[in-house]
C-alpha cells in the first residue's frame, strides 16, 4: 500500500494533580471577569499538529505515540499526552 | 589535575558566565564544551549552565536532553562525579530522568528575576559539603520554567532519602508560600539524585560568586563551588592515602 | 542607512496601483539619474530605500547639527550603532530602535522583534549585546487597550532578551491619552568589543564573497508596494501575518556564530538586515565604500515558493545578516556556520564598478549605481510653530489641595510614578554577570566592564513637557538623562536620541521636530558630550482620530564610573543622617504630573535649564559623590521634590523630616514647591558632619544648596513654619507606591 | 431547553504563512535527529478545553467564539483561533 499523509495531533496538559494555573488564571481572571459565567472550567495546554507519512491511521497514530513517549515530548511526571488522528 | 566541563547547548546563555566564575573567581581549570563536542567522561565534573536551550521550545530542557552529550553525561553521574544543573540545566536534568520530577511553568505565568533566599537542607552533596544545614543563602532565580513538581509518593521518596538540597525561605528562615517565587512543591529550589552527587537547582549561583554583585555584597554563590572543589580534594586525598 | 530604520504609517492591506509609491520629483529624479524608466524590480528597491524609512529624506540635514565628534568617538552617526572606546583595547556601542507600529498591531511579537532589529545593530559592529533599556509610551492605564498593549510590550520584550540571554537593565514608561494606539516601544541595547576587532558596514574590497546568513527569506515585511505582485495580492489576511514572528533561539545561535567568526577575524564587512531588507543592506554597504556588488537571486534561500526578484529584494524576514568574507576565509566562516547549525548562502561578491547589479541565474534583473539607490533625493519640509502652544503657555492656576499628604499619596501611585518592579521582574536583568547596580536601585544601572571601570546606563523621556514646550521639554530630557549618570558616579561620555513625531508633512510637527534637535543640539553642545547616533520615527499618530502623538524625543545615554567611586544607591541608609537638596525649584509647572495626573490640567511654564550652569553642577555632583561621602542620592524629577524623598524613604525603609522653608527655591506656591518638576535637582543623604562642606562646595558654584532636614525612623514629614503640613506612614506610601501597576495589571493573565 | 455541558476546544496558532519556529525546533531538533523521519511537518500552538453551558452544541460554539474575540484570547493580526466542540 502507497503511503498517505496524515495529520495527527498530540495534546500535551498538565496532570490534575500538578494543577493547570494557567487554565485557572484563564478562567478566572479572563472569562468570568468578562462575564461568561456559562464557562465552568478551562484547562490549557499545548498542541502538536504533525503531518505524518503512513499507510494508514491506525500506523499514523503509532508512530506518533511512539515518537512521544521516545523523545519525551511529555514528562510522565507532569503530564499527559493524548494522540489523534484528525485527517 | 582536575577539571571541569561547563557543557554549552544551543541557546545556552549562563555558559560564559558560568565558566568566568570557575575559571577567574573559583580558578578551577575549566572548559567550555560544545554539546556535539562531549563524547566521552574525560572531565571531573559537570556544570551544565542555564539558558534556554532550543529557545525553550516544547518545554525548558526537553530538547536538549536528547543530545548525545547526555550519555556522556549519564556516565558521570553513574560513575560518581559531580554533576551540577543550574537553571535550564536543572530542567535538562530533569528532562533527562537523571533527576526526579518535572520543572513546570511559573504559577505565577510570568517570567521572575529576583534575588531569593534558600536554605540549605543538606549538606551532603559535593555542592553544599561546605555549607551548615539550615544556613541561608541568597542568590537571584531567573525563570520562567521554575515551579518544581512531583507527585506524592515521590515527594515522600525524595524526603527519605534527603534529595532535596534546598528550599525558599522568607527572612526568618521559613519556607512559607510568600517566599516562594514559582509555586515550587514544598518550597523545593534545588535536590539531587539519589546517591548525592547530581544536583539541580534554579537559583544561579554564579550570579552571587562577586561581592559587587549582590544585593548583600555577600559572594553565598560561590559556596555551590568551593564545595564542589573541597569534594575533589577530598577525592584526590582519599586516592593518595 | 543612516540612523537605521523608520517606521511609516502601515496600510496592512495590500493595495494594487500602477505608479510606485514616490514623489513625482522623486520618480522625475530616478528616471532622470537613470537615463531611463527603472524597471518594476528597480522601483521596488527604490521605494523600499528611498523611504523615510531608510533614507532619512526629511530629516538628514537637521541632524547634522547634533555634535557627534569627540575623543572617545570611534565612530560617530551613519553606521548601525555609535562606537566608544573605553580604555585598554575596549569599546562599547550604542544604539536606539524603535517598533511602534508593528506593535500597536501586535505588541507581542512587535515588541520582541523590535529587541531583534536593535540587537542586530549591535551585533553588525562585532560587538556583543550586553545590555538592553526600554523606553515604553502608552496610553492611559485606565484602557482595557493600554493594559493589553503594555503587558504583552513587556512580555515580547522580556521573552526576547531573556532568550537571548542580554539582560534588560533599565527603561522607563510613560502614560498619556495621546499613546492610546500608537504606543511607543523604543528598545536600547549596548555592545561590548575590541577595537581592533570592530567590523564597519562598507564593502572596501572588492573581490571580497557576500553571504547571506541566518533566516530564509520569505514574503515577511512586504506591503503596500506598488509592483503587487499578484501573488502577494491573492493571499488573503487570514493566512498571512501582519507581523513579524520572533524568533529569539535563532538569533542567539546567529549572534554566537557571528562572534566567533568575528574573534577568527575573519568578516571584512557586515550589515543587518532590516527595514529595506537586502536592497537597504547591500546598497549601502557598497555605497558606504564607492563599490559595487553583483548578486544571484537564485542563490538566496527563500521559504516560500515563486517568491519574485522584487519580493526578495525588499522582504524584511528577520535575523538575517550580509557577511563580507575573503575567499581564503571561506571555509573557515561556513565551518562556524555549520556548528551552530545557521543557515547561509553565498549569494555574490564585492565589485569594482560601484554598480549594484541584481541578477537571477544570468538575467539581470535590476542595476543601478549603488550611490544612486542608497541616497534618496532629501525631502524640504516646511516649519510653523503650532497655535496651540499659545493656549498652552497660560493655564489658570489650580486651586490648592486640601489635603496635601493626600495629594502625595496619589502622586505615588500615579502610573507614571509608581514603582515599576513589575515590569523589571519579568526581565532578567542579571545575565552575562554584568549587573552592579539594578533595575530600581539608582537612577542608573551600572554595569562591570572587563577593565574595572564600570558603565552607567540610562534613558529618559518626558513627552508631557516636550508637548508643552518642545525646545525646554527637550532639554529636559537630556538633562535628566545626563543628571541620573552622575547621580550614579558616571562621567557622561555619549548620548544617543529617538525623535518620535507625527506627519513630517505637517508643518507643525515639524517645527516641533526642528525644536527637539535644536534643544538636543544645545544642551550637548554645552556639556560636550557627543550624539553618536540615533533614530527618527515619524507618522506617529492615531489611528482613529489622526492626531499626532505628543513630540516624544527619547534619549540614551551612557557614562563611565571609575573603579574607586563608591556605590552610591538611592534607598535612605541611615537615621540621623542629615539630607541636602541640590539646585533651584521654580513656579515650572508645565507638564508636570501635579498639573496633569492632580488637576487634569495640560500646559503651563515648563521647567528650563541653565546651560552656562549645567556642566558645572554635574562635575560638582560627581566630584561629591567620588569623594565618598554621600550615603544615598537620587535626582529629583517626576513628581518633584516631595516624590523623590517619599520614593528613597520607601525603597531604603527609613523616614524624613524636611522643613521645607530651607529649601532653595523661588516659588510663589506651597504645591509648587513640593511638586514642581523644575530641573537638575538632587537629594543627597550624608553623615552631619559632612553636611556643611557638601552645602557650601556647592554654594560657592553659584549653585543653590541647603541642609533640609533628617533621616528619621518614622514615616514622611514636611514641615513648614514649624507646622506639620505632610505626614504619611511609610507603610502607606510604600503601598501607593509599590502596588498601584501590579494591582492595576492583576487581572492579565 | 434545559442546559447541558459540552466541551469546547480552542486551539490557537500562528497564521498558516507566518513562520512557527517552535514547530520548526522540535521538528527538526527533535523529531528528524530522533530518526522520524516520516513526519513532515510540526505546528505549534496552544490549546484551550472549556466546559460551557449551553443548550446547543451550535450554542455552544458560538458563545465560546464571541469570547476568544472579546478577550482577546488570539490576536487577529497574528494568529488564527479555531473553536470546536468536542462533546
Ligand atoms: N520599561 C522599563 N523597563 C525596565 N526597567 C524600567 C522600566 N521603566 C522603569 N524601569 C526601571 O525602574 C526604575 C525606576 O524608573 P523611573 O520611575 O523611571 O525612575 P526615576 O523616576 O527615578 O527616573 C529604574 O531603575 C528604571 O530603569
Ligand atoms: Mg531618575
Amino acid at each position: 500500500m502507497s503511503p498517505a499523509s496524515f495529520t495527527v495531533e498530540v495534546v500535551v496538559e498538565n496532570k490534575s494533580l500538578a494543577r493547570d494555573p494557567e487554565g485557572e488564571t484563564i478562567h478566572h481572571n479572563l472569562i468570568l471577569k468578562g462575564g461568561y459565567s456559562q464557562v465552568t472550567n478551562v484547562r490549557a495546554g499545548k498542541l502538536l499538529r504533525m503531518n505524518v507519512e503512513a499507510s494508514s491511521p491506525g500506523e499514523a497514530e503509532q508512530l506518533v505515540r511512539k515518537l512521544c513517549d521516545d523523545l519525551r515530548i511529555y514528562n510522565p511526571a507532569a503530564h499527559v499526552c493524548q494522540v489523534r488522528v484528525v485527517s | 589535575m582536575v577539571k571541569v566541563a561547563v557543557v554549552q547547548f544551543p541557546g545556552s546563555n549562563c555558559d560564559l558566565d558560568a565558566l568566568e566564575i570557575l575559571q577567574k573567581t573559583v580558578k578551577v581549570p575549566t572548559d567550555l564544551v560544545w554539546h556535539k563536542d562531549l563524547k566521552e567522561d574525560q572531565y571531573d565534573a559537570y556544570v551544565l549552565p542555564g539558558g534556554f536551550s532550543y529557545g525553550d521550545y516544547l518545554r525548558a530542557g526537553a530538547i536538549a536532553a536528547t543530545s548525545p552529550s547526555l550519555e556522556t553525561i549519564r556516565e558521570a553521574t553513574v560513575a560518581g562525579k559531580p554533576v551540577l544543573g543550574i537553571c535550564n540545566g536543572f530542567q535538562i536534568l530533569v528532562e533527562a530522568g537523571i533527576l526526579l520530577g518535572a520543572v513546570l511553568r511559573n504559577a505565577g505565568l510570568r517570567f521572575v528575576c529576583k534575588w531569593t533566599r534558600l536554605r540549605v537542607e543538606s549538606t551532603r552533596t559535593p555542592f553544599t559539603n561546605l555549607a551548615k544545614k539550615g544556613q541561608t543563602l541568597r542568590i537571584p532565580i531567573a525563570h520562567n520554567e521554575g515551579r518544581y513538581y512531583l507527585d506524592n509518593d515521590q515527594l515522600a521518596e525524595l524526603e527519605r532519602n534527603k534529595q532535596i538540597v534546598l528550599r525558599y525561605v522568607n527572612e526568618t528562615n521559613i519556607p512559607t508560600k510568600d517566599s516562594n517565587p514559582n509555586g515550587s512543591l514544598d518550597n523545593i529550589a534545588g535536590i539531587c539524585n539519589k546517591e548525592g552527587n547530581v544536583m539541580g537547582l534554579m537559583p544561579h549561583p554564579e550570579r552571587a560568586s562577586l561581592p559587587i554583585l549582590s544585593l548583600n555584597n555577600q559572594p553565598d554563590g560561590r559556596l555551590i563551588f568551593d564545595s564542589m572543589i573541597r569534594s575533589f580534594e577530598n577525592t584526590v586525598e582519599g586516592e593518595n592515602r | 542607512m543612516t540612523r537605521s530604520v523608520i517606521e511609516e504609517p502601515q496600510s496592512w492591506t495590500l493595495v494594487e496601483v500602477q505608479k510606485p509609491n514616490l514623489t513625482d520629483e522623486e520618480i522625475r529624479y530616478a528616471v532622470k539619474k537613470l537615463q531611463r524608466e527603472p524597471n518594476e524590480v528597480e522601483w521596488a528597491m527604490l521605494e523600499a530605500q528611498w523611504s523615510e524609512h531608510c533614507s532619512y529624506k526629511s530629516s538628514k540635514p537637521l541632524l547634522k547639527r547634533l555634535p557627534s565628534k569627540g575623543p572617545r568617538v570611534l565612530v560617530g552617526p551613519g553606521f548601525d550603532a555609535g562606537v566608544i572606546y573605553i580604555g585598554d583595547g575596549w569599546v562599547v556601542t550604542l544604539h536606539i530602535e524603535s517598533h511602534n507600529h508593528p506593535s500597536a498591531i501586535d505588541p507581542y511579537g512587535g515588541a520582541a522583534t523590535g529587541v531583534g532589529g536593535v540587537v542586530r545593530d549591535i551585533l553588525s559592529l562585532g560587538t556583543r549585546p550586553i545590555a538592553l533599556l526600554d523606553p515604553l509610551r502608552f496610553g492611559s492605564m485606565d484602557s482595557l487597550h493600554t493594559r493589553w498593549l503594555f503587558d504583552n510590550v513587556v512580555r515580547g520584550i522580556a521573552d526576547y532578551g531573556n532568550c537571548i540571554g542580554v539582560p534588560t537593565v533599565g527603561g522607563e514608561v510613560e502614560f498619556d491619552t495621546f499613546f492610546e494606539r500608537n504606543c511607543l516601544v523604543d528598545v536600547v541595547c549596548v555592545g561590548l568589543g575590541r577595537k581592533d576587532k570592530l567590523v564597519l558596514g562598507e564593502a572596501r574590497d572588492p573581490g571580497d564573497l557576500v553571504y547571506l546568513v541566518g533566516g530564509r527569506t520569505g514574503r515577511d515585511g512586504i506591503r503596500g508596494a506598488s509592483f503587487a505582485s499578484k501573488t502577494l495580492a491573492e493571499k488573503s489576511d487570514t493566512e498571512r501575518s501582519a507581523v513579524q514572528v520572533p524568533d529569539p533561539f535563532t538569533k542567539k545561535l546567529v549572534i554566537e556564530a557571528i562572534l566567533e567568526a568575528v574573534d577568527a577575524k575573519i568578516i571584512q564587512g557586515m550589515k543587518d538586515l532590516g527595514g529595506g531588507g537586502l536592497t537597504c543592506g547591500l546598497s549601502e554597504i557598497a555605497a558606504k565604500a564607492g563599490t559595487g556588488i553583483e548578486i544571484d537571486l537564485n542563490r538566496v534561500q527563500t521559504r516560500e515558493p515563486n517568491m519574485q526578484p522584487a519580493e526578495i529584494m525588499i522582504s524584511e524576514s528577520q535575523e538575517r545578516m550580509v557577511l563580507l568574507v575573503r575567499e581564503e576565509n571561506e571555509r573557515k566562516l561556513v565551518n562556524i556556520l555549520n556548528k551552530w547549525e545557521i543557515g547561509y548562502a553565498k549569494i555574490g561578491h564585492v565589485t569594482r564598478d560601484s554598480l549594484l547589479i541584481i541578477r537571477r541565474g544570468n538575467e539581470v534583473v535590476a542595476k543601478a549605481p549603488a550611490k544612486f539607490v542608497a541616497e534618496a533625493p532629501p525631502v524640504p519640509r516646511s516649519a510653523k510653530r503650532p497655535e496651540y502652544l499659545d493656549a498652552l503657555a497660560e493655564v489658570p492656576e489650580p486651586a490648592m489641595p486640601e489635603d496635601l499628604a493626600q495629594t502625595l499619596i496619589e502622586l505615588l501611585s500615579s502610573p507614571n510614578i509608581a514603582s515599576k518592579e513589575w515590569i523589571y521582574r519579568q526581565y532578567d536583568h542579571e545575565v552575562g554577570i554584568r549587573t552592579i547596580v539594578k533595575p530600581g536601585q539608582a537612577d542608573s544601572a551600572i554595569l562591570r566592564l572587563p577593565n574595572k571601570r564600570s558603565l552607567a546606563l540610562t534613558t529618559g523621556g518626558n513627552s508631557k513637557q516636550c508637548y508643552v514646550d518642545s525646545y525646554w521639554g527637550t532639554v529636559g530630557v537630556v538633562s535628566e538623562a545626563f543628571c541620573n549618570l552622575v547621580a550614579v558616579g558616571a562621567e557622561p561620555v555619549a548620548a544617543v536620541d529617538h525623535l518620535q513625531f507625527g506627519n513630517p508633512g505637517n508643518p507643525e510637527v515639524y517645527w516641533t521636530f526642528k525644536e527637539a534637535i535644536r534643544a538636543i543640539a544645545n544642551y550637548l553642545n554645552a556639556v560636550g558630550v557627543p550624539c553618536v547616533g540615533g533614530k527618527v520615527s515619524f507618522y506617529n499618530e492615531d489611528s482613529m482620530n489622526r492626531r499626532a502623538i505628543k513630540p516624544s524625543p527619547v534619549i540614551a545615554a551612557i557614562g563611565l564610573v571609575e573603579s574607586k567611586t563608591p556605590k552610591v544607591l538611592q534607598a535612605l541608609s541611615r537615621e540621623g543622617d542629615d539630607l541636602i537638596v541640590v539646585g533651584n525649584t521654580s513656579d515650572e509647572m508645565g507638564g508636570s504630573e501635579y498639573y496633569e495626573h492632580i488637576h487634569k490640567l495640560v500646559g503651563g511654564r515648563v521647567p528650563r535649564v541653565n546651560l552656562k550652569k549645567e556642566k558645572t553642577l554635574l562635575r560638582a555632583l560627581l566630584r561629591t559623590l567620588r569623594r565618598g561621602d554621600v550615603e544615598s542620592l537620587h535626582d529629583i524629577s517626576k513628581g518633584g521634590l516631595a516624590v523623590a524623598l517619599a520614593e528613597m524613604s520607601v525603597q531604603g525603609h527609613k523616614g524624613v523630616t524636611v522643613d521645607i522653608d530651607t529649601v532653595p527655591n523661588k516659588t510663589s506656591r506651597m504645591d509648587n514647591l513640593l511638586f514642581s518638576e523644575s530641573r537638575s535637582r538632587f537629594f543627597l543623604e550624608t553623615k552631619p558632619k559632612n553636611s556643611a562642606s557638601i552645602v557650601n562646595s556647592f554654594k560657592r558654584l553659584g549653585i543653590p544648596s541647603a541642609k533640609v532636614g533628617t533621616v528619621t525612623d518614622n514615616g514622611i514629614e514636611f514641615l513648614s513654619k514649624r507646622q506639620v503640613i505632610i505626614t504619611i506612614p511609610l507603610d502607606e506610601a510604600s503601598r501607593a507606591w509599590s502596588e498601584a501597576i501590579p494591582r492595576a495589571m492583576e487581572a492579565t493573565p
